[in-house]
This record gives structure tokens, C-alpha cells and sequence, in this order.
């Protein structure tokens, strides 16, 4: 578990001051995948580092599994880093060593046994498809590949707790997918916690139960991936949701619906969970004689949840239209009108 | 030599650059004093080697020096093929034998440790002191200036070290006997008439000390009255007493050096 | 004590004028040895191995010869440049070639840890070899440079200690010659504390500037 | 314009070869916004960075406005090179510098009079969102920060030619969009060529008139960007294409697929265009007994023209199915029939 | 030619034994001292300002006395440690006092350099300073430290000459007493020749190795 009070982190240089985390509170349960949003340079950084005190905070507490790191002594907070993986956001990588004994120090460190090194680190390479550049060393290699061996290294000794600074930032979306899917697999396998800062919506998505937006260095929204993304509150969450989602209106169906102004109305369905697979437009353009058109929008997955998101534009005679739009409200199917200019 | 009028004065002054090694000025001081009156200013430039005061002064970067031995001095300037010609006997600076373990040369054991000066103009006196004292060896045509390997005989099978000249009172605890010469001797705390077990007998012409000049210098004025007031009375006093009789003036014809 | 104040103050300013001259010129003949030993390099900039070679050879005889023999070596190059042999400014003469191939030495180990993106930052802006010596290389390795002419200095003030043998004198030779050849420890411990004041400020300087510099 | 011919870079080491790129033949034409796209270690910075000749080619021909680079003497390729503009992806910052100087350092290479780059810079940094941070230095910024110098940078002398390797990996989305909209708003002014290497298939979305998509050094596929993404030849551009494309289906929506099995039939609809603001499903849900189900898919905007792909549940009675395929296949839509299984 | 083959080959022997053990001994003493320098100052590893202040004034103390009065006060301590003040073996305890603070000031100014990137992947492995040290902060600066091992070797090399004074003999002492003191220019002359061809190797390798390390 991995706590935040009343966190604050304030740089100084020659007179300049940067606020660059003001006062987060945050819980991160065990077991939990707990992503981390913002702009660049809202703090995300910043915060994943006091996590082990990469960073001192200039004030407030962080605590892991019940230790209040700041006042351990040092022996014991190294012991408690043992524990914690980190993929760092400039990969950190040893330009002295190869691929092979980058991923394999933090076992050297932990004293492990040359053959077991040997089994784990080849296991790893091959997970993170570099198993035939074992010998390079890091200048060899390609940005995602520094990054792959930067999270291979993260995941050597098995640690418990697993920081990810954009860990998939310089990797395509195949690789990141499989990379994702692994970080799900263990989490699944051995519970571990793991604190995934990114700035892409679509990582979040993927595997995170729990999503915080932080802003100017403070928490500005946080909730579960469902909640932030079926019902984003501020307008940065919304922003960010809406990089994934597709929900904001091109501008050339912007100016279709211009055009064709005045017949008909245009509205915002949201179908979550199965009434997804409920054939309802279907069924409304067979019960009431309005057409339907489906100018834009998708449907996707959301945890495992079919989750839609559809403009759809009525055109008919009011009376009509009224009467569709009772129906889907008494299916407690969300709508919303939007007018040609809202996003 | 160069000549500069004070004006002020309207005494006419000549100044003279003169070269010597080491810093100890005093006999120096004395002579400058004298000098002054005369209308002679004397500036010393010190040097720490007893290389470049020859060469300085055959470049005519000095007008006279007086640091060396006769003996030196003839090797140098062969050597170097340099016009430089002794104008003045000065000192005799004995060098001596001294040790910390042993009262008589005769007690150093076989295979004993021995420490010696590695610079020239020091090396061949101290071998031949040590073959004076029966304890080395050296052909006959030992040149004052030779060095280490011409070493013939060594019954005792001593192993003579190599150290700069300074070293040698320092090594003393480390060593049977040091050959240390007369300034640094006396500059050790030893007195060398007293505390050295073995010295130069007085006849050790070769060592004379001399005042140099480039040959063309031979004749001038100026340098040679400076050397005059070297060998006048007064200084020799002065010498003696300074340093307690461990440095002798040693006034004599420079046709008794071999010039 | 055989010196007096006056004396001390006077192989003060010596050991000053030796060091400072000296270095200057020393910097401004090791720096572009330096800059040149890393850019003629296999690889790297103007690649150019035969400038390199015999730059590094050039460089390895003056750091092979023993400094008191250097001094008698250079004796016809000093007296072309200042017209002497001996005293304070001929003393700078060997010093300075003493010093300039060191800090070569130095100079070039700084230039090689620069990051080579930076480099090749500075290629891609079609930057020519001088501006990306001047402009890149020089300024990411400054704080570096600036311990390494440190070290540079210091070495510097001791090597002046030896310009007593061509009547430099100097704190240094004060030391020796009183100090050490002629027994007189008071001499000799004062003088070297002068050294260690002199050495001490030169470090804690370099230090402060580096720190300055590198920023963290 | 920038044209490979047969480009081949052999990176060579302590007896390892690694063939990044094997025999590349591509155009640029001037004024074009062209993103080459590829998985990590695909060959994509090797290519970019042999443009200014970072990368001497190991064989074959870079030409640069007619100008075939490598044969070129040096002075004249610092020329050329002064015209080109290079985003990194590691950034290659002067730590020594501030952020102001960095940016105008090309300005001062060019001996660009001082008010003149004062100038500039801060217009730069204003794009960037960077002013406030001009006095800092890069190890003093986070990593999309740093990467936003980098751009600034790149853009100072107004290049003619500008290569961006990966040139928003670090940026949030809006702040990407803004500095692509940036990019096509320079590219559109001062027709300057752009070369986007990204693995972010959403990039090449937003700015990039053309596509090449490089694959084990080769260059696999190349087109128009609509082209590309409503027609994806190969395998690899198919996966990139369905990272933005949601036209996988989720395996909830499989799910749902597979128990309703039996009673329907399940197709892929393509809207190309003013197609996709017909309202053609309802049309068919009143035309024939067919009931509609919309499970998966997106309307999306594809260079200014509407772009849907859609997968519809038919639900009803073969002869009627059949009816409404005809009649949709009478339209000119694209629709094809997916199994369950089938991605 | 005052001296004999002979000679000349003892004195190299000599020149070797008292260069590869002074060596041995003095980066014993500079790395530890070096590496310490770095990691207790201000924001590092194991931040301790007393220990750096008083390694850094020790430091320069050293660096500040010029070789050859350290070699008078290192009377006491070598007669401690080999049991007499001269000869070879007594040389080298004067030379790795001379050379162990300049290595500590070389070893600093290459650990400085390493990126900060490297220790805090270090830390955030929960490494101790011991593992940072030898596994992250050497292997990173192996490059760097080759090149000033390289400097300091031959920085040893010229320092070995002055080892003369105190009965070290060597070659560089054969140059000075024969070659510079007795005027012997064929013996001047072979054993510069030696010196050159002695540094000309040094230097060659260390270029070497430390490009192997560097790999670029
Ligand atoms: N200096 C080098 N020495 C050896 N191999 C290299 C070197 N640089 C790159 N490579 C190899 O060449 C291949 C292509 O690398 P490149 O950097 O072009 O990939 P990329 O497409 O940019 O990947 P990414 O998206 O991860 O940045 C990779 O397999 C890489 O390991
Ligand atoms: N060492 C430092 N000195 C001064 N300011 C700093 C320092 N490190 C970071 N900052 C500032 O703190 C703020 C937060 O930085 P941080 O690295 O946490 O951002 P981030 O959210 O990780 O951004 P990105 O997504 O761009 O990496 C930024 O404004 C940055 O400029
Ligand atoms: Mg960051
Ligand atoms: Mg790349």
C-alpha cells in the first residue's frame, strides 16, 4: 500500500521556486493498478519519485506498507526499495554494461545466485522481445528498446510494489499492448501493487483499476477507470477521456450537421454494460417513424464492460422524436441533446 | 658590467650580476657592503643547481659567479667548451665523513650502506676522501669530477647510495657512514671539524672555491676588485668567525689550482 | 630563521607571477592540444589521424622528460622568447611546456565524456567545427575543465618550487633551499604553509566554480 | 524533397551486424507532411537520422533537393543541413544552457543579430508553453517539457525541412495536438517538408498527409494517409491502423457475440465520406424485418472526411438479411460478414 | 658515455619497480580518497561534510609540498615503513604520498561526470553506497578513470626522476645526474629516449583501453 499526505514538493534554484506537488493526498491499496494522468509538467514525475524518495518531499508524509519513509533510517528505507521496481521516464540505464547485466543488477545487488540470474534475465529479455540483443549495450539500441530493458530491469527481482514513469511512452502500440498485458498478468499472479504515470488515456484504459488526474500538483480527480471515464468531472479529465473515447465531434460532421440544419435533432447516447448488445436503435427506428443516423462516436470496452457512446441524429416529426426519446429514457438508457456547436 | 650614473649623487655606480648556488649570502653581504663604497653594486642571483650558473655566465646573462670548486669548474668548462676563466681563490669547505654508529672510519663493517652526493661537482671529492680513508679504491687517473663506476677496488664491499647532497646528513640514521659537504654539514647542526669522523686534508687543492668570470672579463676592473676584496684581511676575519672555522679561506695563487 | 618577511613576500609574488603567466600560456597552448587530441580523433570531428598522432607523440615526449632536464633543454627556446635564461620569466618558459601538454592530457579526458547527442545536436544544426568546439563541447565540459585546470594549477605552483635551479625562485624554492638544504625549519614550515594556503584557495575556487557550473 | 534510393545502414560491432535498413526507397515531395511508422527497433530513427547524414549510410543515396548528400563536400552538407530542422527523441539538450539558449542556439550559429533571437525565442517558448521556464536548465524540466525545448529548437530558423523523431512521445494529448496543429499550420504557410517518425498511429492521423510504414528495415507499405487507414495492406499496417481505428472488437463484445450465437449474423460496415450521414441503418430497420444491433465501432474523421467502421448485429429471418444486404451493396457501402472470432 | 648497458638496465629496472609500486600503492590510497571525496560531499551519496572538509584540506596539503621536501618529511614515515629513508624501496613511499592525493583529485573530477540518471536507478534499487560505488559509479567512469590512471602513471614516471634524491636511481635520476649534471649527451639522450619510449607505451594503452571501455 502506498500512501500520500499532505505531500508537497517545492523546487529550489538560485531564487526560482517551482510548486511542483501541492498537498496530494492519495491512497493506493495493495494489489491495485493505479494510474496517474496529467499534463506535462503537472508533477506526475514528481510524485512517482518521492514514492522512494528519489525526490525528498519538502513536506507531508509518504508511506508504504505502514512505514513512514521520510523518518526511517536509511538501512531500513533501502530495504523498503528492495521491494519497489521502478521504470524511469529517461531509462537510467548503465552505458557500461550490457543489455544482460543491466536487467541482471538488481539481482546482482540482491546477491542471487549466477545461474538463477541467468535463467531470470533471459526469461525477461525474451517477455520484452530482446532476447537476441543480450550483448548490446544500451547505446546500441533503438529508444523502445532502452525503454524494454528499462522494464525488464524493473521486474527482475519480482519487487511488490512497481513504479512505471511512461514506461510505454517510446514504444508502438503492439508492444505496449503485450507490455501492459504483462504488467496486468503479474499483478494478477503475485498481487502486486503497481503506480502507472503516463499521459496516454489508452494505457490508463487498459489495465488500470484506479485513475487520479493531477494538475498543478494537486489531485484533481480521482476515481475508479469506470467512474472517470463513463462520468469524467473536471474538464481535464474530460479532455483526457475524450483522447480515448472519440467523443468530441470532427469538424466535418461539425458542418454536415450545419447543413442539414432545422429537420433534425442531434443527441448523445451512452450505453454502458449490456445495453450495449440491445439492438435499441434498431428497435426505435421500427417503433417510431424517425430516422436514425449514426453521425459519429464508438463503442468500446471499458474493464471489461462494453461501454458506447454514440451522436446519433432523430429526424422526424417532433412528436415523434418525443416519443422515441421516452422510450429509451424509460430503458434508463442515458441521452443528451447536443446542439451543431457543442463538443 | 653594467654602468648606470646616479645623477644625484654624480657618483658614477657599476653594477655586476653575480651568480652563486645556494642561498647562505653572508660572506657575500660583507663583500657587497665593502663594495658599494667603492662605487660597486654587487646583485646576487641565487640559484638552486650548480649547472646554470656556468651557463648564465658564459651566455653573459651574469658577470661573475662563485659557487664552485676548481676541480668542477675545469670539467664544466672543458665540457661545455666554454671561455671562462678563474680570476680568485675563495674557500676551502672540507668535506667530511660522518656517522652516528661508528667512531672510526676503520669500524665501518663490510658490506655497509654509505651514502654519497650524486651530483658532480660533490661526487668525485667524496670518493676521494673515502679512498683517503683507505675504505675504496680509484685508478690513478681519477678525475675529480669521476663518478660511482670507476670504482677499482672495494674491499669491504660497500654499498655506496646515491643521494642529492642534502640528503646526506638525513640519511644518516640509515646508513653506516654519510660523505656530506661542508655547507650542508654545517647547516645539518654538525660541526665539521668536530663531528665528522673523517675530512679533507688542506691540501685538497682541487676544492678550492673560485670566482669565475668569461675570459674577456679577465682583465676588467671592476671584477677583479671585487676578488681583491674577497682575499683582503678583513673578510677572511670575517669568514672565520661566521662559521666557526669550518670554513676556511683559502687565499692562494691560482697557479697552485693549475691556471 | 635565515629569510626575512620581506624575502617571503618577495618569493610570494615570484611563485604568483610564475603560476599566473605560466598557467595563461600553458592554458592557451593545452587547450587547443586538448581540443585537437579529442576532434582529430578515429571518428570524431575533423578526423585526421596524422595530426593526432604526431600531436599525441609531440605531446608524450614533453610529459616523458624529466622537468629539470626539460629546464635545461628549453634554455635556447627561452632565451629566444624572453631573451634569458634565468630568473623569474625564464623560468616560465619551461614551465609553460611542462604544463601545456599536461593539461592537454586533461583537457582531452573532459572533452571525451561529453554526451556525443550533444554532438550530434550541434552537427545537425550544420554547425562547423569550430562553433561546435566552442559552442557545444567547451561549454557541456566546462565544469570539468575547470577541476581539471585545477589540478593543472596546483601541479603548476609545485612545479615552480623547481624553477629554483634557473633562479626563479619562489615560495617553493624558498622551501628548498632554506627549508630543505639548509635545515631551517622555520623557513621551510612557514613556506609551506604559504603553499597550503595558496594550494588550499586554488581548490576550494575550483571546487566552488564546478559546483557553480555543473549545478547540482 | 527528400529521396532514398536503395538505402541500406549496416550497424557494425564487435562482430555483431544489425541490418536497420535494408534497401529503402522512398520520395518526399516538398511541402508534404510524410510519417513513417513501425514497430520499436523497427529502422525508423536510423532512417530519419541518415536524412542530415547523423548516420552515414552504408550504402545507397540520401538526396536532398537535388542534392545527393553523402557526395557532397562538407561545406556544402552543413548547408544543407542548416535548412534542416531535427526533433530528437532522447532530446540531446545542452545541460550547460538554459532553456533560452538552447532554443536560440541555431539562431546564434546562424549569427542571427541578439534582439533579433530574443525575439524569437520568446515566441517560441510563448508556442511551446515554455516562457515562464526560459532561465532554467534542461535537467531542471520534466521530460515533455524538455522535449518541447527540443522542438523549439528544431524550428527556430525556420527550416524548409523538418525531421521530428518521435517528437511528442512525451506529451500529453493536448499538448501533442497543439504542437501538431502547430506543425501543419507552418507546414501549410511556409510549405516546409515535414518527416514524422511516430508509433503513435494518432499522429500520423492528425498532421500527416502520407505514410510509409517500415517493418525489419524495409518499408512495407506506402500511401496516402486515407489510403493507408481505409485499406491497410499489410498485416503489421492493419494492427497500427486498428490502434486508432477501434476495429478490433473487445472480448466483451465476443462474448456477447458468441451467446447470442445462432439467431443473427454479424457484418463490418466501412462509411466512407458523406455516406456516413445517411441514415442508413434506420433506413434499413424500417425497409426490411431486420432488427440492427450496433456492438463496436467508430465514425471517426479521416483528413477532413467522415470515416466509419462499424460491426452491426442483423438479427431476423435469412430472406429478409439477405434483402437489406442487397439493398446496402446497391449503395456502394463496403460490408463484409465477420465470424465471432474474426478481428 | 659515462655509464655502461648495465647501468642503464638496472636503472630501468629500477624506473619500473619504483613507478609500478608506487602506482599499485598511491591508487590504493587516491581511489579510496577520490571516490570518498565525492560521495560525502554536499547532496551525494553519503553526505558527510566533516569528512570531506578534512579530506579535501588533507588533500591539498599533500598537493601542496613540493616533491621534494614531502620526500624530507616522509623521512619518519618511510623508515617506518621499509625501515630505511633511502634507496628504491624508500622512494616509493614519498612517490605514492605525491601521487595518491593527485590520483584522489583525478578519480573526483572523472566521478564527478557520471550521470546522475545512473546513481538514481541505483538508489532506487535500494543499493548501499558500497554497491553504488563499485557497481554503478566505477564501471560508468572506468573510461574516464583508464585516461587519468594514464595521466597519473605518467605523472609518476617524471616524479620517479626526483626519486634520485633520496638513492632511488632510476632513469630519470641517470639524465639528471649524467646526463644534465656531467654533461653526458649521449647518455642525456638514451635515457630520454627510454622516458619516451616508456610514456609513448603508457599512454598508448591507456588510449586503448580506455577506448575499448568507451566503445565509441
Ligand atoms: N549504434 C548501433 N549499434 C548497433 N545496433 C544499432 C545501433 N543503433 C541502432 N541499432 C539497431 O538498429 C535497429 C534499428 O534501430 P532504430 O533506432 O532505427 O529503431 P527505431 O525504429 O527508431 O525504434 P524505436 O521506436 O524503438 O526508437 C535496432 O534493432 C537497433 O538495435
Ligand atoms: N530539478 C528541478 N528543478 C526545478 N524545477 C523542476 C525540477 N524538476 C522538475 N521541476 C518542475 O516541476 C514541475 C513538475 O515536473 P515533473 O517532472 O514532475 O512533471 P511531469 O508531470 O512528470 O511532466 P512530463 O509528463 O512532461 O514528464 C515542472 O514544472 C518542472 O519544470
Ligand atoms: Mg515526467
Ligand atoms: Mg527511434
Amino acid at each position: 500500500m502506498i500512501e500520500f499526505q499532505n505531500l508537497r514538493k517545492v523546487y529550489k534554484s538560485s531564487g526560482q521556486q517551482v510548486t511542483a506537488l501541492d498537498g496530494i493526498n492519495l491512497t493506493i491499496s495493495k494489489g491495485e493498478i493505479f494510474g496517474v494522468i496529467g499534463f506535462s509538467g503537472a508533477g506526475k514525475s514528481s510524485l512517482i519519485r518521492c514514492v522512494n524518495l528519489l525526490e525528498r518531499p519538502t513536506s507531508g508524509k509518504v508511506i508504504i506498507d505502514g512505514h513512514e519513509l521520510t523518518s526511517l533510517p536509511v538501512k531500513k528505507i533501502r530495504e523498503v526499495k528492495k521491494n519497489i521496481g521502478m521504470v524511469f521516464q529517461h531509462f537510467n540505464l548503465l552505458n557500461s554494461k550490457t543489455v544482460f547485466a543491466n536487467v541482471a543488477m538488481p539481482l546482482t545487488l540482491a546477491k542471487v545466485d549466477k545461474a538463477q540470474i541467468k535463467k531470470r534475465v533471459h526469461e525477461l529479455l525474451e517477455f520484452v522481445g530482446l532476447a537476441d540483443k543480450a550483448d548490446y549495450h544500451p547505446d546500441q539500441l533503438s529508444g523502445g528498446q532502452k525503454q524494454r530493458v528499462g522494464i525488464a530491469r524493473a521486474l527482475a527481482t519480482q519487487p511488490s510494489i512497481l513504479l512505471c514513469d511512461e514506461a510505454t511512452s517510446a514504444l508502438d502500440p503492439q508492444t505496449t499492448s503485450s507490455i501492459l498485458q504483462l504488467l496486468k498478468k503479474i499483478n494478477q499472479e503475485y498481487k502486486i501493487t503497481i503506480l502507472i504515470i503516463t499521459h496516454e488515456m489508452s494505457v490508463i484504459r487498459e489495465i488500470c483499476d484506479k485513475v487520479a488526474v493531477i494538475e498543478g500538483g494537486k489531485i484533481i480527480e480521482e476515481g475508479s477507470v469506470f467512474d472517470v471515464f463513463s462520468a469524467p468531472k473536471t474538464a481535464t479529465a474530460r479532455n483526457f477521456v475524450s483522447t480515448v473515447m472519440n467523443d468530441q465531434l470532427p469538424e466535418s460532421i461539425n458542418n454536415l450537421i450545419q447543413k442539414q440544419a432545422g429537420s433534425q435533432r442531434i443527441f448523445r447516447i451512452n450505453f454502458v454494460g449490456t445495453s450495449a448488445g440491445q439492438p435499441l436503435l434498431s428497435e426505435i427506428a421500427k417503433k417510431f417513424d424517425v430516422h436514425l443516423n449514426v453521425l459519429f462516436g464508438n463503442i468500446t470496452e471499458l474493464q471489461g464492460v462494453p461501454f458506447g457512446n454514440l451522436i446519433v441524429e432523430f429526424q422526424g416529426e417532433d412528436k415523434e422524436v418525443l416519443r422515441a426519446l421516452t422510450y429509451i429514457n424509460e430503458k434508463k438508457i442515458s441521452i443528451k441533446e447536443v446542439s451543431a456547436y457543442a463538443s | 658590467v653594467g654602468c648606470s650614473s646616479d645623477s644625484t649623487q654624480g657618483k658614477e655606480t657599476t653594477k655586476v650580476k653575480l651568480g652563486i648556488s645556494g642561498t647562505d649570502t653572508r660572506i657575500w653581504d660583507f663583500i657587497s657592503k665593502k663594495a658599494e663604497k667603492e662605487g660597486i653594486e654587487i646583485e646576487l642571483v641565487k640559484f638552486s643547481d650548480y649547472v646554470a650558473p656556468n651557463t648564465a655566465l658564459a651566455e653573459g646573462e651574469l658577470d661573475v659567479n662563485a659557487f664552485q670548486t676548481v676541480a668542477y669548474f675545469d670539467v664544466f668548462i672543458e665540457e661545455h667548451d666554454l671561455d671562462l676563466v678563474p680570476i680568485a681563490t675563495t674557500v676551502l669547505a672540507p668535506m667530511g665523513i660522518y656517522s652516528e654508529k661508528y667512531k672510526d672510519v676503520n669500524d665501518i663493517p663490510d658490506g655497509a650502506k654509505i651514502a654519497i652526493p650524486n651530483d658532480a661537482s660533490n661526487q668525485g671529492r667524496a670518493l676521494l676522501l673515502l679512498q683517503e680513508a683507505g675504505l675504496i679504491g680509484l685508478p690513478e687517473d681519477f678525475d675529480p669530477n669521476g663518478n660511482l663506476n670507476q670504482v677499482t677496488d672495494n674491499p669491504k664491499n660497500l654499498e655506496l647510495i646515491e643521494v642529492v647532497p642534502a640528503q646526506t646528513p638525513r640519511a644518516l640514521p640509515d646508513v653506516a657512514a654519510s660523505l656530506i659537504n661542508n655547507g650542508i654539514a654545517k647547516d645539518a647542526g654538525l660541526a665539521p671539524l668536530k663531528d665528522a669522523i673523517y675530512y679533507e686534508s688542506e691540501t685538497a687543492t682541487p676544492y678550492i672555491n673560485i670566482i669565475a668570470v668569461k675570459a674577456e672579463d679577465k682583465d676588467d676592473k671592476t671584477l677583479n676588485r671585487i676578488a681583491e676584496l674577497y682575499q683582503e684581511e678583513e673578510t677572511a676575519k670575517f669568514i672565520e668567525k661566521e662559521y666557526d672555522g669550518n670554513l676556511i679561506p683559502t687565499f692562494v695563487p691560482l697557479s697552485n689550482i693549475g691556471w | 630563521m635565515l629569510v626575512n618577511s620581506e624575502q617571503i613576500i618577495e618569493a610570494l609574488i615570484e611563485t604568483i607571477q610564475m603560476v599566473a603567466f605560466s598557467l595563461l600560456f600553458s592554458v592557451l597552448l593545452g587547450l587547443p592540444l586538448g581540443i585537437l587530441l579529442v576532434v582529430t580523433r578515429k571518428g570524431h570531428l575533423i578526423e585526421n589521424l596524422a595530426v593526432f598522432n604526431v600531436l599525441n607523440g609531440v605531446i608524450n615526449i614533453f610529459r616523458s622528460v624529466p622537468f629539470i632536464i626539460l629546464l635545461v633543454a628549453m634554455i635556447p627556446v627561452t632565451r629566444f622568447i624572453v631573451g634569458t635564461s634565468i630568473g623569474t620569466t625564464a623560468a616560465i618558459v619551461p614551465l609553460v611546456f611542462y604544463a601545456g601538454p599536461y593539461i592537454a592530457r586533461l583537457v582531452e579526458n573532459s572533452l571525451l565524456e561529453v554526451e556525443p547527442g550533444v554532438i550530434e545536436a550541434a552537427e545537425a544544426m550544420g554547425a562547423t567545427p569550430w562553433q561546435i568546439i566552442t559552442k557545444f563541447l567547451l561549454p557541456e565540459a566546462l565544469s570539468s575543465l575547470v577541476l581539471a585546470l585545477t589540478i593543472a594549477t596546483i601541479g603548476l605552483v609545485g612545479a615552480s618550487a623547481m624553477a629554483g635551479a634557473v633562479g626563479g625562485g619562489g615560495i617553493g624554492d624558498l622551501a628548498i633551499t632554506y627549508g630543505y638544504q639548509r635545515f631551517d625549519t622555520i623557513t621551510m614550515f612557514i613556506t609551506v604553509a604559504i603553499l597550503v594556503v595558496i594550494v588550499q584557495g586554488l581548490q576550494s575556487f575550483g571546487n566552488f566554480a564546478a559546483k557553480k557550473i555543473r549545478r547540482r
